[in-house]
């Protein structure tokens, strides 16, 4: 397989240079590294510009609604575990209306992949606050500025646990690619935070060009990928330190949760009655 | 000789008035009789108020009766807690705790007051019969026994099976305790004695479950493959039921963090090609609305169960009412038909989830089973039934030529387009909430945009015209008629046979699909009709209001609905009907 | 000399279409004309192509107009993407830049063929006269004013405010283009010329804006305290403009984490006493349902403002439709009772909103205002509205001796009672989404339960007397009707003024006040009506089902409705009546 | 004001020995101990046996519908920051379908208290998993034992960067209601989770005699308030480790969300029209 086998026909309607084009191209790439036909890939997002992504690859892609790829993903991934489960979507989708299902899904650890393309605003609906947009930012929703601290996604994602949490840019499409390669093949929830800049409503300093400047890869740092306090305090830096990579991977991942799942059924396979036979079990004995 | 008897009884939470309900349901079972339990509780979680209604009958019995032919009141507090749920009558026999002293003139308001009100020294009796006031009950159902000839030995089967290998001193003084009130019975016979009839030929083995356990059996039996949802009362038993059950059939189970994930992990179970299912209530029905709305645009099979409960907001939760009819037709944004099938009785929600699993996979939609507190949770004795009689649909799955250059959503006769899933080579497409082409893919065009409304409405044609979904009960060419739905609908039935004694023609229609209106069926039964009812346990009536946005209800049919929480008694759907004309 | 003309263009993203059609709207607006504007986008967010219709008129205009006067491509592909929201007539000038070469025969497959078409060599002249192709659209405001006499120096001024300081130079170069263009006109002469009329006597200062405008400074005007909500299109733009004003007023504007949110704050400021607000369209309002349902228990006054958009689910997030009544008449679970007001048109948007709060704060319940994306996105100049003639109302407070033992859920005659705000001394009581007694306490009673709702239902009785909320056009004796709601209803304005013209009598009712259904009004309106259409934009015909549940709609009078994105023209309805005789 | 002028006379409907009788007796304590007079304070609720809680007490009180108490109560903070402002819910009204607003209302870092009575199960619905409840754990929902590792509603929390992070038991009723004190008094979002029992479905080692065996206060483990990064290592032990008393509190609170509009609303003032003159803000010039 190659990247090119994951694209389909379908043309981004993103703006012209928008960061969400280098980060179909490193899911290409990490696909196609990873090799299994898109027939088999499920690729679930919500609602934004980010969460157009799936329609722009082969797999069987679902955009559903505003905020609820999580819980949709998981239900694909429980009815069948064979699937290569991808979801996706922006800091808005993600984070603001989708927020109440991320630690959950962290925590019942189903082998699934989540991205989010974190560009620190509204892009689909033309440039209002996101919960990751800096204090004081001012938008047509803040024309005076917010008034409150942005969210730290992968502080919040260390802390429910999750056992693969990374970040990365399209500004190094090598690395960006690699990280999700690696977040794909980690068995278990894993979490990749990636910068991508909206050039229409985002700033300055949030594009790409800036991000060659400011990105301070994690490994460079020598940082212990399996020190999840650590992970946790350089993961409080995020919106003023760039760091890529991988910020905490669990050297030992427990069983996931469709594992556990396929135990049990098969513990209780032998307690099945035939279906026809079904009411029996309410039989006054 | 009586061939019907419905018995209530209330107390405080010690007092065990629920498992001497059970006692006596799961005794008339074991003797042939159909019987029917409810139960009651104050808003305590634990330590209040409760009673419960038990109705043994020869005839197959369809709602908890009317006024209580013997009532049991172990205090007077608790008893009149529960109003007009336990009412009482001239003809009621009225049993009391000596010791809670005499009825106070609180009896006399009530209106009607029973002529036969008899005190029993229950704790005294108990103490010297079991040495312990814990055997309370069984001194009720000894004198319940000796007095309307309940079988004795199926009441000691019963608390053998209970208490026999566990406790076996428990199980003796209580046995003893059942002995001293059928003793008690000899040597107080009642002014006017009632006993009821025995079950002539063979006795079938019968089930003891609620709406909700059939609820979750019709799903085992239609092939449920995944559930997911949220706990509230009263739906939480199916999805108790299921946790239980689903794995052994390869299934699974997974309760959510809230409504929305619950039904957004059913959703994506359906897009995963499996048949999937998902259950709440009023507010968690509420909160799935949006998603609701999903299913339909992007044809996704998927099973809805809404038990109702007193609305508005969290209102009743422990209630039955009808309340819930238009958000089930109504609560999505844009343009939607989804399907909405009522069970009737504990029984017919076999059938009913059976026939929404079927509807949901060929018809691609998302189906709602409108059930309500009361059929939900009321135990009841019933006939195992033949499942035999059922077939099952299974979703149209794309091959050979529709897989090359798939398009999911292909404008077809029907409307119905063979639907691909995860996993199924060449049959890769993009679901989406977003308005699509034939192919799935996005689009802004309103020419398409009316292609698919008008796809997604047709496919839904055949439906109305399906008669298994539609009861005609009565002479069909009675000129009195009725039209109920749900757990009125039992009452109604009971209603037609009433009237006919009192030499009153009614006919009664009872739509399962109470949504999408089928026109046809409605003007067919409305042929010749001058006067008739439309019975729901709602404050405005909406089934009545539904049908008048599709069909010309004749002026004489109104509605006859109140608000939730006391279902309606046969007898005052007669006494209306007579006001009528 | 023509009274009414109606401008179409369409480009790609870099062309400023839409900027041509705003500096025509202004033009016109200075000069007196009622004038009106639409744009429409592909899906792109940026870079897409994009198109807009203008019309101007000495009349105030009421809807965007059906074929084209005037059609301007800048290219063909882009110019036909937008297919029906650009209908080509006989006698519509179609102008189309030179380079983009002859009409395809795409245009002849479009039935109606322009008589007149004209290349203009756009770019050719923009490099000429003003050294850049930027200056595109100047050339054609210069053609345009050239041939149909729009008045130039207001063109200037427009662009002059618009570049003047900031870019002088840039400012000289299109006026140069406009020079040229107007050139071009009297060079090239049409076959059949037309210039619009002058608009005589004094000229009145224009407001320009839309209905999101509109209903943000109702809001603002009848007093809204808070706002909070979560952005979606066609709504945002109300908490656009409250984030920048309301604050000026001491009040607070919080854009919430989602929709949930977004009213369950709003409620809580309802709570503490203030009026509030918030908006969304449909999926937000479907998240909002649950929360619905605890501001009509709980009695809580709150203005919901719903912009509808295409649906079901994401749908059509672009385009206009009318598909959310059912939504927004019955999301809630249980028995509800819920006012919705619709606007009709821009200006109309103001005195709805102001409505709305008084009705929420009078009758202590929620209010949703019914939008649509045309309306609430079109930018009209309108006349200056006089705002002395509105009266604000307040919720009753409790005072004296409300206050001894106060009782929050009083059962009075009207059903309204006196309600307190945290803060207030002796007012303290317990709001819930449980059912409640008179005092605020929670209940299980079923008695206490009917008359809650007997109370919530009763206090809105005077809403559908209210003769303001409804508008009868034309002769009320005609035998001919349409009834229509919102954005619609501005067409069948129209519509009536010319079934007039063409010698047909016909009727029209509009009503703000579309939901609880005012019999009377509607059994007064039918009175002699043989024949006639509900007239509105989505695929089921809302309107028409919902007054059919309480009303008998004369058979002759059938829906005339068609799924979103293209509205309807006066011409189709009044055809279609004409079909209907 | 004394604790009983806090008490109203709706007789709760709590099961005999109820965690929550302990919890309300705390809090009539503390409201004691500040005195502010019952119809200055509001009391906002979801839908819990918990979430009964405004009813027992004098103040004005909203038990809302499940899961929506920090919204409500943030309307009610901004539209009236002169009040007292309570909230208070279930381990499953506030991390599971309450879940997505805590970090917003933490962020936001309004003036108000949330109390969680943590009984890690669903008591009013009787006795299904809670987002808190241990692994493994069999309930009705549950009969082969729970897949999912339970929330950490103290990390949580911390990481989201709540000023004030506390947990206490009715155990020590002293020490739960001079937290709960110190919780009102925080000029910011204050946090306090009480382990709060359940006596008809919870475990026995769930009760306040465990409580009274397993608690730590923090205090005698000298442990340094102030070191955010010290609390959440300490928070992780939840669920083994049943340390009471105040896990972070910000030495210097920023100012509050509605000190910040305050300001705004007066820098913005001059700016407004008459109300009857707004549409003038359309006039064309
Ligand atoms: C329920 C619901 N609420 C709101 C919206 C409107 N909406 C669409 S996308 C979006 C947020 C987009 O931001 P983000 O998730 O960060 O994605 P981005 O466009 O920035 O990639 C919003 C508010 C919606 N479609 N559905
Ligand atoms: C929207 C909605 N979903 C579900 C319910 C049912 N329900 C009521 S309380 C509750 C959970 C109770 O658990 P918790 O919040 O921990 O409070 P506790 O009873 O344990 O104190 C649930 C699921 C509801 N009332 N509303
Ligand atoms: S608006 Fe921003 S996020 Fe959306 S497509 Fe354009 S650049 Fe990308
Ligand atoms: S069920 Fe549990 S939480 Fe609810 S009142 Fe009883 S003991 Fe308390
Ligand atoms: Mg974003
Ligand atoms: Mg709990």
């Amino acid at each position: 397989m190659e990247a090119k086998d994951y694209k389909s026909s379908l043309k981004p309607i993103w703006c012209p240079g928008c960061g969400d084009f280098g980060v179909v191209q490193g899911i290409y790439r990490a696909l196609a590294a990873i090799g299994r036909p898109p027939h088999e890939i499920a690729f679930i997002s919500g609602i934004g510009c980010s969460s157009r992504i799936p329609g722009y690859t082969t797999a069987y892609g679902f955009n559903s609604v505003h905020g609820r790829s999580l819980p949709i993903a998981q239900g694909v991934k429980l009815s069948n575990p064979e699937l290569l489960v991808l979801c996706a979507g922006g800091d808005g989708d993600g984070f603001s209306i989708g927020g109440g299902h991320v630690p959950h899904a962290v925590r019942r650890n189903m082998d699934l992949t989540y991205i989010v393309m974190d560009n620190q605003v509204y892009g689909l609906t033309k440039g209002q606050l996101s919960p990751t947009s800096p204090r004081g930012l001012k938008t047509i929703t803040s024309p005076y500025g917010s008034l409150e601290d942005p969210i730290n996604p992968l502080l919040y994602v260390l802390a429910y646990g999750c056992g693969f949490v990374a970040q990365a840019t399209p500004a190094d499409m090598p690395g960006m690619a690699a990280v999700i390669e690696e977040a794909i093949r980690y068995p278990g929830f894993s979490f990749v935070n990636i910068q991508s800049p909206c050039v229409t409503y985002g700033e300055d300093e949030q594009q790409l060009t800036e991000h060659k400047k400011m990105m301070k890869p994690l490994k460079s740092l020598g940082h212990d990928q399996t020190d999840q306090l650590r992970a946790m305090d350089l993961a409080r830096a995020y919106g003023k330190e760039l760091y890529t990579g991988v910020f905490y991977k669990n050297p030992n991942p427990p069983p996931t949760y469709e594992a556990m799942v396929k135990l049990r059924q098969a513990e209780q396979a032998k307690g099945a009655r035939p279906r026809e036979r079904v009411l029996d079990m309410y039989l006054q004995k | 000789m009586v061939h019907d008897l419905v018995f209530g009884m209330a107390g405080s939470g010690g007092d065990g008035v629920v498992s001497a309900g059970e006692s006596l349901l799961g005794a008339a079972a074991a003797e042939g009789y159909h019987a029917l339990m409810t139960k009651s509780f104050g808003s305590q979680i634990r330590g209040g108020e409760s009673s419960c209604r038990v109705r043994l009958a020869i005839e197959p019995v369809l709602n908890p009766g009317g006024v209580l032919d013997v009532a049991v009141a172990l205090n007077w507090e608790d008893f009149f807690r529960f109003g007009a749920e336990l009412p009482l009558g001239p003809n009621t026999v009225l049993i009391y705790e000596e010791k809670a002293g005499a009825p106070p003139e609180t009896l006399a308001k009530m209106g009607a007051v029973p002529t036969e009100i008899i005190a029993v020294p229950v704790t005294e009796m108990a103490k010297k019969a079991a040495g312990t006031d814990k055997a309370k009950t069984s001194i009720i159902l000894g004198v319940l026994s000796g007095w309307f000839a309940i079988p004795l030995d199926s009441i000691v089967k019963g608390l053998k099976k209970k208490f026999g290998e566990k406790a076996p001193e428990i199980f003796a003084a209580n046995e003893r305790a059942l002995a001293s009130g059928v003793e008690f019975a000899k040597t107080h016979p009642l002014k006017n004695p009632r006993t009821l009839a025995k079950v002539e030929g063979k006795k079938t083995q019968k089930l003891l479950c609620d709406g909700n356990d059939m609820c979750a059996a019709g799903a085992l039996f239609a092939g449920v493959e995944f559930f997911s949802g949220y706990p509230i009362t009263p739906s939480t038993e199916v999805m108790q039921i299921l946790s239980r059950e689903l794995w052994k059939y390869g299934g699974a189970v997974l309760q959510c963090e809230d409504e929305i994930a619950g039904i957004g992990a059913a959703l994506g179970a359906s897009f995963a090609g499996r048949k999937s299912m998902t259950a709440s209530s009023g507010p968690g029905i509420s909160l799935k609305s949006e998603i609701m709305g999903l299913a339909t645009i992007a044809e996704l099979p998927l099973v809805i169960l809404n038990v109702q409960r007193g609305g508005p907001s969290t209102g009743l939760p422990t209630k039955p009412e009808q309340g819930d009819l238009f958000q089930a037709a109504f609560s999505a944004h844009g343009d939607v038909l989804r399907p909405i099938l009522a069970p009737t009785t504990v029984a017919d929600t076999f059938k009913v989830t059976i026939d929404a699993f079927n509807i949901a996979e060929e018809y691609q939609t998302p189906v709602i089973i409108l059930s309500d507190q009361e059929i939900a949770q009321r135990k009841e004795a019933v006939d195992p039934i033949d499942t035999s009689r059922f077939e099952l649909k299974k979703r149209l799955v794309p091959t050979g030529a529709d897989l090359d250059n798939y398009n999911r959503f292909k404008l077809t006769e029907s409307g119905v387009s063979p639907i691909s899933h995860p996993g199924l080579e060449k049959g890769n497409y993009l679901g989406a909430g977003i308005e699509h082409n034939e192919h799935g893919d996005p689009t802004v065009s309103g020419t398409m945009h009316a292609k698919m409304n008008d796809k997604r409405f047709k496919k839904l044609d055949p439906l109305r015209k399906r008669k298994d979904l539609f009861e005609v009960v009565g002479n069909p060419k009675a000129t009195t008629a009725l039209v109920s739905w749900g757990g009125s609908a039992g009452v109604c039935r009971e209603a037609v046979a009433l009237a006919k004694a009192q030499g009153l023609d009614v006919k009664l229609l009872i739509p399962t699909l109470v949504y999408p209106v089928a026109e046809q069926v409605y003007l067919e039964f409305f042929q010749g009709v001058q006067t008739g009812l439309v019975v729901e346990l709602s404050h405005q009536g909406q089934l009545y209001r539904i049908v008048r946005m599709f069909v010309d209800v004749p002026k004489g049919v109104v509605p006859f609905c109140r608000s939730g929480a006391n279902p309606f008694q046969p007898a005052e759907i007669v006494s209306r009907l007579r006001e009528l004309r």
